[in-house]
């Protein structure tokens, strides 16, 4: 599918909105990929951490708050660590999981979670998933 | 076979040349063909011979053997032949008795995958050449005077700039520009890409500076349209527009500074052909960024006049495509690309910019930081991706392309495109190379000498390149290359006299019948009847040793020196029966 | 030397043997850790939004705590914690607006200013009672104990605000095992994620993650994988027996806090250390190392 | 040599004896003048006598320096003084006077013949600087077979005589008696009218990139010394080795930008040659191992330059090589292997390799000496020490102050013919200025444009 790209859209309210919550500019990734080269968890991500960031460059937020990517990320800090350029990818996609719960809810029905794991789980575990996949 | 002294003390030096000969041709093998070679008194290896150790060793070998001629096989003679022939000559043997024979372009490069086979081509290379060594005359090189004044073939940015530094030293220097105006490409530029300095101002600054310099005679509207002569003593013909007679000059050495022209937007069918009147080159954008341009510095669509909003910059247009345009890559068009759309968007802060590339080429000092400033400062999105199609949409310009990082097509209303297209080598850049006699490349840029250690001399000596007639570069390197080519012509100019190679043709006036064949064989127009004796004359100076004349010459009258036709017979015996050939010495 | 301590949640519940290793093994070298009072939770997560003041405010609040009981450093064994508890105070440190409100907000009698300093166990042990000390102590030592050190994300990331160690080639508690005594194993892995909080609602997703590891470690030759953040203790535990499943070739390989091993090496009773409530019990492999020799299993 | 007491002095120093150094030197030199050629190591060339093969017509570097090399060696006009550093400059244009300390080599090169024998029985071997640390040297040394002057010099941190007090092999074996031990550094004051400064680049410390081995992991080396590996005249004789067991990779990594384009953590800029060598470096590996495969991961391919382009399209369509877009983010050791982590930013996908060998092209980054240089001459260096030019699109080698000119990559980052250009064009400007003087002595300096 061919997608329309336009000034209206590169420069919509939702763009301005994840710099503004992420405090990160979007523009200073010229996508060197090394976020996407190390990331951890990529594996598990239907979009590279490049990708993401390029989706909000294009204006394209819808399908950035779509893909699985956002909900991926642990927030290593591993892609911010080695960034060439210092954009704090952990933050924007903080950004991104945020708004995307804004828009639709939250992301984690404690209710479907496995009771037996649950009581398993140690406590900074459900603290920083419920912080994560919940408003 | 004449019966002149021969050459019967002969060394032979094989070089390795690092692995480069060695690692394919068996040297102890080719070392032992001629350890009982008749007249061959010395035969050693040495893994550079063109090091200083090498050529010690052969400066000593002369000496220790009192060796009367030399055989150094190695690289190609145009590599090194001056070196060796100045190194033997430092040890008191005459230079033309030394001899190279290729063993490695000719040999250990072309028969890298068969060692077998190169090492026996090598014996029979070095063979031919021992032979031939054995005949050379001990030759005298001569000298000839050097007219002290340069002229400069174009008057751009590149000419300005090397008549100036070639006139800042006190030589007179003739400027010659086809355009009634001096300044070329730089006179249509806006500004340049480091700090957006006014192209105006800059090119206003040297006009200053060249017009202070009472050496320069500026003649515009004129053209070079023949060149005799050699260096040091060129005579060129200049035909000014509108005058009958051209006017003939007296020059030592020549600066080509012809510039370059623009891909025609008409050859990029997909990208609207130049029927789309929104569809620009990025000379035309220049025109509407300069405040004395046709729009007084307003971008403007060429349509209906309205300033854009969405403008979308398409690189690579004509560039970096072997099928359909040119192959290379225009090198500039990245960072003028990057400055016209940071410009733009200063112009219209509401205004988005987009750029189409394949791999952004912001090299050199300053250049990643410029373009970086444009994504986060003007916040130009670059899209990874060649712009497929370009068509007109009622008021708009559509464009159809890909954004490789993300894996989509992407479409774009724009209100105006402009495409980067092609640097390519003006028009007739081949007819000047033909009459200059200078060599081109396929595309028409003209060839350097060297493309590592002698980026602005020519192969015809006395002729030297600046800026992008050579290849597409920006206006610093430019500017390097131009003062280089004045260096050039400054160090020629030091002297007085040139020496010129003794390695040329002479003609028998026993055997010449007048018949004149050669006079219009010879490509340097050296030679002339002579006036009232029935033979042929050689002009030593213009001749550059060839041997065309010598191909057509019935009578076998003209020669060329140390390749007489009994030499080249001898060489070619020694070849098909070496051994009949041995025992002959 | 004399430390307020903020334990953290989870070491008051799921990982007392971990805290309880801690105090010990401290208080062995002399090291007196006095629990802060009333500390509360650090949020588990540092807020990454720009709108946090308020995420800001639980965290802070231990800070504030330490300052007014007249402390000087926050002493933090629970590697998360102290990642959340230290960029915090960074944080307020670098942006004064904040603090304002935040000190608006808590109302306390004296304005937290910042003077609080957050350090890591691992930091005091080795730089305030020093790795010599350490190695006079260690007795009967581990014995060679071929231990692989990891240490995640929290001990490391971001480098400029952590500052505890170089975040690629980390070396502070390879270098405390070993004056314990340990073999400590080098291996790539040590400051890759285990998947933190995604094991909550994708353990598939934390399962590679936690596998690169233990299995880099595995081949590296190690028989103990050591760690100081109860998340990334229970992801690498816990998940073997789903890797074990999944890779059959998979050899399973204990997981310890660092001070577990500190006691052990320090001679200490591991009797409340929890051992029992690994998944992958380390007693067999300690065992066999002669580690746990003389000491009976609770 | 009688002149007015005011009367500018038409020598040129050039500080650096690089390809840059040279060209300079020999056009200056070419044209009749004078000039003193200083360099820092014991003998001339430069990176470029470092060089296997030069892109894009893989000319072998040796073969066309060292005509260069030796012609500046025996140039009647250049005045060579090598294993020396300029220590002080005063004065102004047309009557510069420059320190220049020569170290003591412990050898009396007058008297030396450059035999080799002192080289051949010395018995201390250290690591080679030359071969970037692949190869090994003697404490007595040259810095290749071919050295221009091919002198040896000792080097007083590793020589058992110096360190031990014993051996003086090099002594016993030299047959002209021309080893001294006790040599001292020599002071040397120079006047010129005019300076050249082209005193190159130095490459970005590995031990700086950690996430790439911080030069930890034996088999992942710099380009510089991937080119000691290509060399013939280099530690394995061209043969491609790894460093760390001497068996040949079979699969090879390139990763560019290694401390390049990094704002934050680097080098904001790019460095221009690295896309070149590394096409090349892709290239001559493939011909050297046939059946290995040689991985690319860059940014942006930068081939902009004559032949450059069709250069690049050669090492992928005829050589091969895969091409893989995007920053590496790790590398690391996994038994033998090396391990890299990147990404196919093409394809969305994050990509492993278990190498042999990685070769990262790291960053050029000024020399140290750079920036002193300019502040005892009073011209300007830019935020990372490269040299300023006056006006980089009107005068790019010239600099703030009159008579002091520049060239190479002293200036920043650039290829051979741009060099060789720059350090012509900065010969130019000298040129004008001597023969201004000799055709009005009585001006003391003339302006330059």
């Amino acid at each position: 599918m061919r997608v329309t790209i336009s000034v209206e859209q590169v420069r919509s309210e939702w763009v301005r909105r994840i710099e503004e919550v992420s405090g990160q500019d979007v523009m200073a990734c010229y996508h060197c990929g090394k976020c996407s080269a190390g990331c951890p968890a990529a594996e598990a991500m239907d979009l590279l951490p490049n990708q993401i960031i390029r989706l909000v460059q294009l204006g394209q937020v819808e399908r950035a708050l779509e893909s699985q990517t956002i909900w991926y990320c642990a927030a290593c800090q591993t892609c911010y660590a080695r960034c060439p350029k210092g954009v704090d990818l952990p933050r924007l996609m903080e950004a991104l999981r945020e708004l995307a719960m804004q828009k639709r809810g939250d992301h984690l029905e404690i209710a479907r979670l496995d009771v037996q794991a649950l009581a398993e789980f140690p406590q900074q575990a459900f603290i920083a998933g419920f912080r994560k996949y919940t408003t | 076979m004449p019966a002149k002294a021969k050459a019967h003390r002969i060394g032979l030096f094989v070089c390795h040349c690092g692995l480069n000969i060695a690692g394919t041709v068996d040297i102890p093998q080719v070392l032992d063909a001629f350890r009982d070679e008749p007249g061959v008194l010395v035969s050693v290896d040495y893994k550079y011979m063109c090091s200083e150790p090498g050529q010690e060793l052969i400066r000593r070998k002369i000496a220790e053997e009192k060796l009367d001629g030399v055989v150094v096989a190695a690289c190609s003679p145009t590599m090194h032949e001056a070196t060796f022939r100045r190194n033997a000559e430092s040890a008191g043997l005459n230079p033309y008795r030394v001899e190279i024979a290729n063993i490695r372009e000719q040999v250990s490069w072309v028969h890298a995958k068969d060692p077998d086979a190169a090492t026996r081509k090598a014996i029979e290379v070095i063979r031919t050449i021992i032979e031939k060594v054995r005949y050379d005359e001990e030759l005298l090189p001569f000298t000839l005077p050097v007219v002290r004044r340069a002229l400069v073939i174009g008057g751009g940015i590149a000419g300005i700039q090397a008549a100036l530094d070639i006139a800042a030293a006190g030589f007179p220097v003739l400027l010659v520009e086809r355009e009634a105006r001096l300044g070329g490409r730089m006179a249509q530029l806006s500004g340049t890409y480091f700090n957006f300095e006014s192209a105006g101002d800059l090119l206003a600054q040297k006009l200053e500076a060249l017009r202070a310099r009472p050496e320069i005679t500026v003649l515009t509207e004129s053209e070079v349209e023949s060149l005799n002569g050699y260096v040091g003593n060129f005579t060129v013909r200049i035909r000014r527009r509108g005058e009958d007679q051209p006017r003939e000059e007296s020059v030592g050495a020549i600066v080509v500074a012809t510039g370059f022209d623009l891909y025609p937007l008409e050859r990029l069918p997909e990208y609207g052909a130049g029927a789309v009147p929104d569809v620009i080159s990025g000379l035309e954008m220049e025109a509407m960024l300069r405040p004395d341009g046709p729009t007084g510095g307003r971008i403007l669509r060429p349509s209906d006049g309205r300033p854009p909003r969405e403008v979308v910059f398409v690189q690579c247009a004509g560039s970096r495509d072997p099928q359909h345009a040119m192959p290379y890559c225009s090198k500039i068009c990245c960072m003028y690309t990057a400055k016209q759309a940071r410009l733009f968007r200063r112009q219209c802060p509401d205004g988005q910019a987009y750029v189409f590339y394949i791999d952004i080429r912001s090299g050199g000092k300053g250049a990643e930081e410029f373009v970086q400033a444009a994504m986060e400062e003007e916040r130009v999105l670059y899209l990874r991706g060649k712009v497929s199609r370009i068509f007109r949409d009622g008021d708009k310009v559509m464009v159809w392309g890909a954004d490789t990082l993300s894996g989509q097509q992407v479409e774009i209303a724009a209100d105006l495109v402009v495409l980067a297209t092609a640097v390519v080598p003006r028009q007739d850049a081949r007819e000047l190379a033909q009459r200059l006699r200078v060599g081109t490349d396929m595309h028409g840029f003209f060839n350097e000498a060297h493309p590592k250690l002698r980026p602005v001399e020519s192969l015809t000596a006395g002729i030297y390149l600046a800026g992008a007639a050579q290849g597409p570069k920006d206006i610093p390197e430019t500017l390097s290359q131009a003062g280089a080519a004045a260096a050039k012509v400054l160090s020629l100019f030091s002297r007085h006299e040139l020496v010129q190679e003794p390695t040329i043709a002479w003609v028998d006036p026993e055997l010449c019948s007048a018949c004149q064949l050669c006079v219009p064989a010879c490509p340097y127009e050296a030679r002339r009847p002579h006036p009232w004796k029935p033979v042929v004359t050689v002009n030593a100076a213009l001749c550059q040793g060839c041997g065309a004349c010598a191909m057509v010459c019935p009578n076998k009258a003209s020669k060329l020196r140390n390749y007489t036709p009994e030499q080249v017979l001898a060489m070619v015996d020694v070849l098909f029966a070496p051994a009949k050939a041995q025992e002959g010495t | 030397m004399r430390y307020f301590y903020f334990p953290g949640c989870t070491l008051e519940t799921k990982a007392v043997g971990f805290n309880r290793s801690a105090k010990e093994a401290a208080g062995a070298l002399g090291v007196e850790l006095v629990t802060l009072p009333e500390w509360n939770c650090c949020g588990a997560t540092f807020p990454l939004s720009t709108d946090n003041v308020l995420d800001l405010a639980g965290p802070a609040r231990n800070l504030v705590s330490t300052a007014e009981a007249g402390g000087d450093t926050l002493a933090v064994a629970c590697a998360t914690c102290f990642n959340v508890l230290r960029r915090t105070n960074h944080f307020l440190r670098k942006h004064p607006d904040t603090l304002e409100k935040l000190n608006a907000f808590l109302e306390r009698p004296q304005p937290y200013a910042g003077q609080v300093e957050v350090r890591h166990l691992l930091d005091i042990f080795v730089h305030d009672v020093g790795l010599e000390a350490i190695r006079r102590r260690a007795v009967p030592g581990l014995g060679g104990l071929r231990v692989a050190a990891y240490y995640g994300c929290m001990l490391l990331r971001p480098a400029d605000e952590i500052a505890l160690d170089d975040p690629e080639r980390p070396g502070i508690m390879d270098a405390l095992l070993a004056a314990l005594g340990a073999e400590v194993v080098d291996y790539p892995h040590r400051g890759e994620c285990c998947g933190a909080y995604l094991t909550v609602k994708s353990p598939e997703a934390s399962m590679p993650m936690s596998y690169r590891i233990l299995s880099a470690a595995g081949r590296a030759g190690a028989q103990v994988l050591a760690t100081a953040c109860p998340l990334c203790q229970f992801n690498l535990d816990w998940l073997q027996a789903r890797l074990r499943q999944q890779y059959a070739s998979y050899q399973p390989l204990p997981v310890m806090y660092f001070t577990q091993l500190m006691g052990l090496a320090f001679g200490l009773d591991p009797a409340g250390y929890g051992f029992e409530q690994h998944y992958v019990d380390p007693r067999p492999a300690l065992a066999q190392a002669g580690v746990l020799g003389g000491i009976r299993s609770p | 040599m009688e002149r007015p007491a005011r009367a500018p002095i038409a020598h040129a120093l050039v500080i650096g004896a690089g390809i840059a150094g040279m060209q300079a030197a020999l056009d200056i030199a070419n044209s009749g003048y004078p000039v003193t050629l200083v360099e820092k190591l014991p003998s001339i060339g430069g990176r470029m006598a470092q060089l296997s093969e030069t892109f894009p017509t893989l000319d072998c570097a040796q073969c066309i320096l060292t005509p260069r090399t030796v012609e500046v060696g025996r140039h009647p006009n250049i005045h060579l003084i090598t294993y020396a550093e300029v220590e002080d400059i005063q004065g102004e244009p047309g009557h510069f006077r420059a320190r220049i300390r020569r170290r003591a080599a412990g050898v009396r090169w007058d008297i030396c013949t450059g035999c080799g024998a002192c080289i051949e029985k010395c018995p201390t071997r250290v690591p080679s600087d030359f071969d970037m640390g692949l190869g090994r040297r003697k404490a007595i040394y040259t810095l290749s077979p071919q050295a221009v002057p091919n002198k040896p010099v000792i080097d007083k941190e590793h020589c058992r005589y110096f360190t031990q007090g014993k051996c003086r092999v090099c002594e016993k074996v030299c047959p002209t008696g021309a080893i001294a031990y006790d040599q001292e550094d020599e002071l040397l004051e120079i006047e010129a009218g005019a300076i050249i400064l082209a005193t190159g680049y130095e490459l970005y410390d590995v031990t700086r990139l950690g996430e790439y081995g911080a030069g930890q992991v034996p088999d992942v080396i710099s380009g510089l010394a991937f080119e000691r590996l290509l060399s013939a005249s280099g530690p394995t004789a061209g043969k491609i080795r790894r460093p760390s067991d001497g068996r040949e990779p079979k699969e090879v990594v390139f990763v560019q930008c290694a401390g390049s384009r990094d704002p934050e953590k680097a080098m904001p800029y790019c460095s221009t040659i690295c896309c070149m060598y590394t096409a090349k470096h892709a290239m001559l590996y493939r011909h050297r191992v046939p059946d290995g495969q040689a991985y690319v991961f860059y940014i942006d391919i930068r081939t902009a330059g004559r032949r450059y382009e069709e250069f690049l399209q050669r090492a992928v369509e005829e050589d091969r090589v895969l091409y893989l877009r995007g920053k590496v983010s790790r590398i690391f050791r996994d038994g033998e292997k090396v391990v890299v982590w990147g990404a196919d930013t093409l394809s969305g996908q994050q990509v492993e390799i278990a190498a042999d060998m990685v070769v990262l092209a790291t960053a050029i980054v000024p020399r140290p000496e750079t920036r002193r240089l300019a502040e005892m001459l009073g011209i300007e260096v830019d935020a990372h020490g490269f040299l300023r030019e006056a006006n980089p699109n009107l005068a790019p080698v010239s600099t703030c102050r009159p008579g002091v000119f520049i060239a190479g990559t002293a200036v920043g980052p650039r290829d051979i013919p741009e060099t060789v250009a720059q350090a012509s064009a900065a010969a130019a400007k000298v040129l004008s200025l001597f023969a201004r003087w000799q055709l009005e002595p009585e001006v003391e300096y003339a302006g330059q444009s």
